[in-house]
C-alpha cells in the first residue's frame, strides 16, 4: 500500500507544469481562442517537443509507453493551463483504442507514430456526447457505432459546426454511414473498449477539472491579495478568505479520489467505472465552486472578458459535462452503493 | 389581511393582460448589449410609453398611472408571464427617476421624466470608479464648480466604471466629488450629464457572453450646466443613498422574473426528466427553485402592503438582494445541470434552441451575488444593521 | 390584496410577548422541563388569563371566537419562548375538532367551556404521528381511527411513555380498542377534519419554528455581542456575522409563507395544504439552520446543558418532525409542482 | 503507487479481525461520561492491553506494535468495522502520547506510557480557559516555580475549562502561564498533573445530552512537582503545537469511523427507502455521504503514504478539521430526517432501539464544527497560511 507518486513521475509533470507557464500563458490563450480552429500548430509542436503526443504510445511505435497514471499528473497540468488543443482526444484516447487493435492493424501501424510525432489529431465520438469535439480538424475520426470502432476521414462525413462558450474546443454535429470499410474492431470487443475510453476521458477531464479548481483559486486568491477595498487587501477581510479556504478544501479531497481513479485505470480494478464517476463529482464539484467562489472575489472584474479567469471557468463548465455529465456519473454511484450486498464500509476501500 | 385582488385591481390585471397578449414581439429582441438590439429595446419603451405601460408606478401627469406597488406587482406579473423583453431603460425608471422625483426640482422634472418615459433618453449609471467599487465612499471622479461667461458650470475630470447601459445610452447619472478637499461621504454631488458632450470617451467592457454590458467613462475637462445637479452641492451621498436603497430593496427585482424562470425550469426538468431523475439532487433543487420563488413573491406582497399602508424599508431590504440573487443562481446552475453536454452551446449554435437562454441566464446570474452591493456587504449590513453586531 | 394584520392582532400578538417575556424566562422553562409531567398548572393558569386557552373557542361556549389567522402571530410567540403547555393541541387543535361537532353533541358541551376556561388539557392522536404528545397528562384523548374520531379518558387506553429530548413534550404510544361509544365522528366528515388538523399543527409548528428561529438568532447574537476573542467581541468578526445573516434571511423569507398558510386555512382556499407544507419545510430549514449557526457562535457554550439554547434547539428538532416530517411535507409540494397543468409561474401566487 | 494491501498487512488485518471478532463485547458499553461506563470503558483499554492492541502505533517496548500509519488505518478499519467501543483514553493514546515521546525524558516516558497504554490512567486535557477557547494564547492560569524543602514545584491558581473526560480521568495535561510576566505564546510552560491533587476541584459540565462530557478543574494553590514538566520552561506553546497538530490534523479522525458511520446510513436509508423517497435529498445526501466518507479515507490514505516516506503535515492538515466534522454532520442530519418523528427519542424509550445511537451521533456533530480548534478558525489557517492571505 503506497499512495505517492515516483519521483520520476512527480519530476515529469513538475517539468510540464514549468514549461506551460512560460509557453501557454493566458495572452496566447486568447490569441487561440480567437483562431478559426481554435488550435496552434506552433503550440501542438511544442506539446510533441516534450513529449506529450508520444506519451502513452507504445515504444515500438516511437512513443514512450507510460500509462494512466502517468497521464494523471500531466493533465492536471493541461487543465491548469487550459491547454487549447485536441491533445487528449489524440494521445490518450485514440491511442488507447489503437493500441487494443491488433498488431496487424493497418490504424495502428499507419497512426500511431504519427499521434506519437504529433503530426496527426484524432476526434473521438461517442453517443454520451451529442457532438463531436474539434472533428474539423483531426487527421482521423473515431467513431461509434452499435458498439463497434469505425475509422474516417472528415471529409467521408457531413461535419456541422455547433459554437461552445468553451473556445478552446470547436464542436460538430457529425453525420455519417458506417460501413464494412469504416469498420475497425467489432462490437464484441468494442463494447469494453468504449467503456474503456468513457473511463480515461473521465480521469483525464477530472483531473483537468483539478487543475482548472486550482488555477481559479490562485487567480481568486492573487486578485484577493493586491485589490484593495476600505483601505485594505480585500483578501484580509475573513469573508474572502472562508470562500477561498472552502475552495482549498474541496480540491484538497477530490485530489486523492481522482489520483486513485486513474490507478484503478492503470491497474484493472473491476470497480474503476465508479472510482472514475466518483472523480468526476469530486472534481466537477471543486471547479464549479472554485468559480463561482473566485468570480466571487474577483467582484465585477470577474464578470469581464478582460479578466483571465472567465477562460477557466467557461473551460471547467463546458468541460464538466462532456464524457457524462454528473446525473450520468451520480447515477453510476447510486447503482454501486444502493446494490444489495454493495461492498460499503470500513475496509473495503481497496477491495475488489 | 386579504389575499385577494379587488375587482379593480382584477380588471386593471385583465387590461394589462389584453395589452401586453397583443403587443409583446412575437420574436424575442436581440440583446440590448448591441446596437440593433439597443435600438430594439429603445423602440419597445416607446411602444409601452404609448400604451401607458412604461412607467406605471409615476404619476399620471408624467406619463403614468399612479399604480401603488400592488398594481406595480400585478403589472410586472403580467409582463413577464406574457414573456415581454428586458427593461432597457430600467436604470432611468426604476432606479433614477424616484430620486429626480423626490430631490429633482420642477425644471428636472419636466426636462428629464417625460422623455425617460417614452424612451427617447435611455439612461446609464455612474456610481463605481477604478478604486470605489463596493467601497462607494471612494469617489475621486472630481466636477469642480467654475464661472464664466456661460455662466456656471461642473468641470468634470476622471473616470468610471461598470456603468451598465453606458455603451448605448444618452444619459448618465451619478456621484462625483465637488470638494477636493473632502473625503468619504462628504463633498459628493449628484449630477445627471449627457453622454455625448465633449471630453467624454467611452471605452465598452465586455462581460462574459462576450457583449459591452457596461464601460468606462472618461472625463477630460468635461463641462456641465449646474443646472444639471441633483439636490444640493455636496448632498449626492444622501441623494445617491435614496437611488441605492431602490435599487437594494424592492424595486430592481421583481418577483415574478423569478416565478417565470422557475415555471420555466419545471418544464425543462419535465421534458428531460427521465434522464434528470437519475440525479435525486436536479428534482429537489427544481422543488427548492418553486418553493423559493414562490416565497420571494410572498415576501414582496407582503412588504408592499406595508408600504402601501404608510411602511418604510428598513436594513431587511438587504436581505432581498441575497435571497434572489441566491435563487437566481440556484435555478440557472440547475438548468445548467439538466442540459449537460448542451449547456454549454454558443446561441447561434444550431442546435442551441432550448440551452441558449439558459446559459445567458446562468452568466448573468454570475453577476448576481456581486452588483448593486455585494453579498457580503449585504450581510453586513444585515448584521450590523439589523441585528446590531458591532463594526469590526 | 392586503397582507398585513390588524392593529388588533399585532397589538394582542405584542402584549402577550410581553406577558411571555417576564412569566417564561428560561429559568422557570428548565424548572418545568424537570418535573414528571413536563406541566406546571400555574403556567397554564397564566395562559388562561391572557385569554389563550379561549381565544378560538366560539363566543358561545365562553371563548374569543377567533380564527387561524390570530393564532399564526400567538403560536410565534409561543415558540420563541417554548411554552411548554399542551396549549396547542388543546386550544386550537382540539377546538377546531369540537366546533365541528353537532351543536347538540355532548362533547361540544361539555368541553369546550372547561377548554376556553384552561382547566381541560386534551391530547391529539393521529397515525402521521408514531406517539401522543402529554397523553397521560390529558382530560381527554381524541384519537383517529380509520378516518373516524374518537374520543376517550386516557385511563380508557394503555399508555407507555417515550421520552423525547424535547422534556416541553411527554410522548406515549397509546393503545386503545375503538367503539360505538368512542366514536364521536364517522369516517366521512372525520376524513376532511383529519386534514384540517394535519394543516392546523402544520401552520402552528411552522410559527413555532419560526419564534424558535428568531430565539435562537437572538441568543446567538447577544452572545457574540458580548463574548470576546483575540482581544474583541467575537460578533465583529465577520464569519460571525454572516453565520448570524444567514439565519436572518431564512427567517425574513420563510415568515411570510407561514402567514400565508395561515389566511389560506382561515379562508379555506383549496390549496391549503401545499401552503402549509411550504410553510412547514421553510420553518423548518430556519430553525434548523438557526440551530446549526447559533450553536456554531456559541462555541463549546453551545454545547452545554447550561446554555439555554440547548432547550430551544431540542424543541426546534423536535417540533420539525411532527405532524408530518420534512419528507412528509416535501412529497405533497412535489406533488402540486410536478402535476400536469399546475398553476406555477407568475400572475398564480394567489389564484385558486 | 500501489494501492494493494502487501501480504504483511493482509496478514495484521486477518489477525486485528481475529482478535476483534473474539474479543469485542456483544453488548454496547454505557457512555463512557457516566462512572459506570467509564469503568467498563477502562476494563476495556486492559483488555485492548493484554492483546496489545491498545496503542498499536507505540514502539514494541512500550507495549505498541511499532506499527507504521498505514498499519494504523488497517488496525481502524477493522475496529469499526468490528464496532469495538469508542477509545476513552484518547486524549492519552492519541494526543499525549506522541508530545511525550518527542519531548519527555527517559524518566516521564517509563513513568507514564506504560500505565497509560494498560487504561490504569486515563488522561484529560487541560486546554481552554473561560477567556481563552479559540484564542489559546490568552491563557492565564498562573503556575509560579518555587522551591521549599520538598524540592522543586509548580504552584498553579486559575481555572481549565472544557477539558474532556475530566470528571472521572486520572491524569491532566495542559498549558499553564509560568512567566507572570509574559503574555501570549511566551512564557507558557506544558505540565501533567493528577487530578486528586489537594486543591483541585472539579465541577462536571453537563453537554446536550445530559452527561458530563467535559468539567471545569479549578485550582487553588496546587502543588505539581517539577519533574511534571513536560519540555522546557517557556516553551509550552511550542509542546502544545506538536499535539495540537495532531489533534487537527491525521490522528483524532481515522476515516473508519466516518465510513462505517456511512455504512449505517445507506443501511438505515435502505430500511426506510419507501418513506425517504419522496423527498429526493435523502437519496442524495446518502449518496454524498458514502463519497465523502471514501474520499476522507483516501485523503487520509495519501497522508499517511506521504508520511511514511518522511513527508510532513502542513496547513493543510486544517481541511481535515473541516471536511471531517461538515461530514459528520451531513451523515447524521441525514439520518435525523430519515428517522423522522422517532429520531427525538431518548436512548431509554422503549421504542428508541433503532434512532438511539443516531441522536447520540447528531449531538456530538455539533460539537464537531466547534471543539479542536473552531472551523472558522481552520479557515483562517487555511487561508493565511496554505494560501498565503494576508492577516486581518
Amino acid at each position: 500500500m503506497d499512495f505517492t507518486f515516483t519521483e520520476d513521475q512527480l519530476s515529469l509533470s513538475d517539468a510540464i507544469h514549468k514549461f506551460l507557464m512560460v509557453e501557454a500563458a493566458p495572452e496566447l490563450l486568447r490569441e487561440i481562442w480567437e483562431t478559426e480552429s481554435g488550435r496552434s500548430a506552433e503550440m501542438r509542436a511544442k506539446l510533441a517537443d516534450q513529449g506529450l503526443t508520444a506519451l502513452s504510445v507504445p515504444e515500438a511505435y516511437g512513443g514512450m509507453g507510460l500509462g494512466d497514471l502517468d497521464w494523471v499528473l500531466i493533465q492536471q497540468e493541461l487543465g491548469y493551463y487550459a491547454i487549447p488543443d485536441s491533445l487528449t482526444a489524440t494521445a490518450y484516447l485514440a491511442v488507447y483504442l489503437s493500441k487494443a487493435l491488433p498488431e496487424d492493424s493497418k490504424l495502428k501501424a499507419h497512426w500511431l507514430p504519427k499521434i506519437a510525432d504529433g503530426s496527426a489529431r484524432v476526434a473521438v465520438g461517442h453517443p454520451i456526447n451529442p457532438f463531436v469535439a474539434d472533428a474539423a480538424n483531426a487527421s482521423l475520426l473515431l467513431l461509434w457505432h452499435a458498439d463497434e470502432l469505425h475509422a474516417l476521414r472528415p471529409e467521408e462525413a457531413t461535419l456541422t459546426l455547433n459554437a461552445s462558450i468553451d473556445s478552446s474546443r470547436r464542436l460538430y454535429r457529425v453525420q455519417w454511414t458506417p460501413s464494412d470499410k469504416t469498420r475497425v474492431c467489432g462490437a464484441e470487443q468494442g463494447r469494453e473498449l468504449w467503456q474503456g475510453v468513457i473511463n480515461r476521458a473521465g480521469v483525464a477531464i477530472s483531473a483537468q477539472l483539478l487543475g482548472l479548481a486550482q488555477r481559479m483559486l490562485d487567480l481568486g486568491t492573487d486578485y484577493a491579495a493586491q485589490r484593495k477595498q476600505f483601505g485594505k487587501p480585500i483578501g484580509s477581510f475573513q469573508a474572502v478568505k472562508h470562500h477561498l479556504a472552502d475552495v482549498a478544501v474541496k480540491i484538497e479531497f477530490a485530489r486523492p479520489v481522482v489520483q486513485r481513479a486513474a490507478q484503478s485505470l492503470a491497474t484493472g480494478h473491476p470497480r474503476a467505472g465508479l472510482h472514475v464517476s466518483h472523480a468526476r463529482l469530486v472534481a466537477g464539484e471543486a471547479a464549479r465552486l472554485a468559480a463561482r467562489k473566485s468570480i466571487q472575489v474577483h467582484g465585477a472584474m470577474g464578470y469581464t472578458w478582460e479578466a483571465d479567469l472567465q477562460m477557466f471557468m467557461k473551460r471547467a463548465w463546458a468541460l464538466d459535462a462532456t464524457w457524462g455529465d454528473a446525473i450520468f456519473h451520480k447515477a453510476r454511484i447510486a447503482d454501486f452503493v444502493l446494490a444489495e450486498g454493495a461492498a460499503l464500509g470500513p475496509a473495503e476501500t481497496f477491495t475488489h | 389581511m386579504r389575499l385577494e385582488y379587488t375587482e379593480r385591481q382584477k380588471k386593471f390585471r385583465a387590461e394589462v393582460r389584453e395589452w401586453m397578449t397583443a403587443n409583446v414581439p412575437k420574436q424575442a429582441l436581440s440583446s440590448f448589449d448591441t446596437q440593433e438590439g439597443f435600438e430594439q429595446h429603445r423602440a419597445w419603451e416607446a411602444k409601452l410609453h404609448e400604451g401607458r405601460w412604461s412607467a406605471v408606478t409615476w404619476p399620471k401627469e408624467l406619463g403614468g398611472r399612479s399604480c401603488d406597488l400592488i398594481d406595480w406587482l400585478i403589472f410586472e406579473e403580467e409582463y413577464w408571464r406574457a414573456g415581454a423583453p428586458l427593461r432597457v431603460n430600467q436604470n432611468g425608471v426604476f432606479l433614477l427617476a424616484p430620486t429626480l422625483m423626490e430631490y429633482g426640482t420642477d425644471e428636472q422634472k419636466a426636462r428629464f421624466l417625460p422623455r425617460m418615459a417614452a424612451g427617447a433618453d435611455i439612461w446609464a449609471q455612474g456610481w463605481s470608479e477604478p478604486g470605489a467599487g463596493s467601497d462607494m465612499a471612494a469617489i475621486r471622479t472630481k466636477a469642480i464648480l467654475t464661472s464664466d461667461s456661460q455662466g456656471d458650470h461642473y468641470v468634470i475630470n476622471g473616470q468610471k466604471t461598470w456603468s451598465t447601459r453606458a455603451v448605448y445610452a444618452d444619459w448618465c447619472f451619478g456621484l462625483f466629488r465637488t470638494d477636493p478637499d473632502s473625503s468619504r461621504h462628504h463633498g459628493l454631488t449628484f449630477i445627471l450629464l449627457p453622454l455625448n458632450l465633449p471630453g467624454i470617451s467611452i471605452r465598452p467592457i465586455k462581460q462574459l457572453n462576450g457583449l459591452p454590458g457596461f464601460a468606462e467613462i472618461f472625463f477630460d475637462n468635461v463641462r456641465v450646466p449646474v443646472a444639471n445637479r441633483l439636490g444640493a452641492e455636496g448632498q449626492g451621498w444622501n441623494v445617491a443613498m435614496a437611488t441605492a436603497g431602490f435599487e437594494r430593496g424592492l424595486m430592481l427585482r421583481s418577483p415574478a422574473r423569478f416565478q417565470k424562470t422557475a415555471q420555466n425550469l419545471v418544464a425543462l426538468y419535465q421534458r428531460h426528466r427521465e434522464h434528470a431523475d437519475r440525479d435525486p439532487s436536479i428534482r429537489d433543487a427544481v422543488l427548492k427553485s418553486w418553493m423559493d420563488a414562490e416565497a420571494y413573491a410572498l415576501s414582496t406582497y407582503q412588504t408592499a402592503s406595508r408600504l402601501v399602508r404608510g411602511g418604510h424599508i428598513g436594513p431587511e431590504a438587504s436581505t432581498n438582494k441575497i435571497f434572489w440573487s441566491e435563487l437566481d443562481l440556484l435555478m440557472h446552475e440547475t438548468a445548467m445541470r439538466i442540459l449537460g453536454a448542451r449547456g454549454e452551446l454558443m446561441p447561434e449554435a444550431p442546435e442551441a434552441a432550448e440551452s441558449a437562454p439558459w446559459l445567458d441566464g446562468f452568466l448573468f446570474a454570475q453577476a448576481g451575488p456581486i452588483y448593486a452591493g455585494s453579498n457580503e456587504i449585504q450581510r453586513n449590513i444585515i448584521a450590523e444593521r439589523m441585528l446590531g453586531l458591532p463594526r469590526a
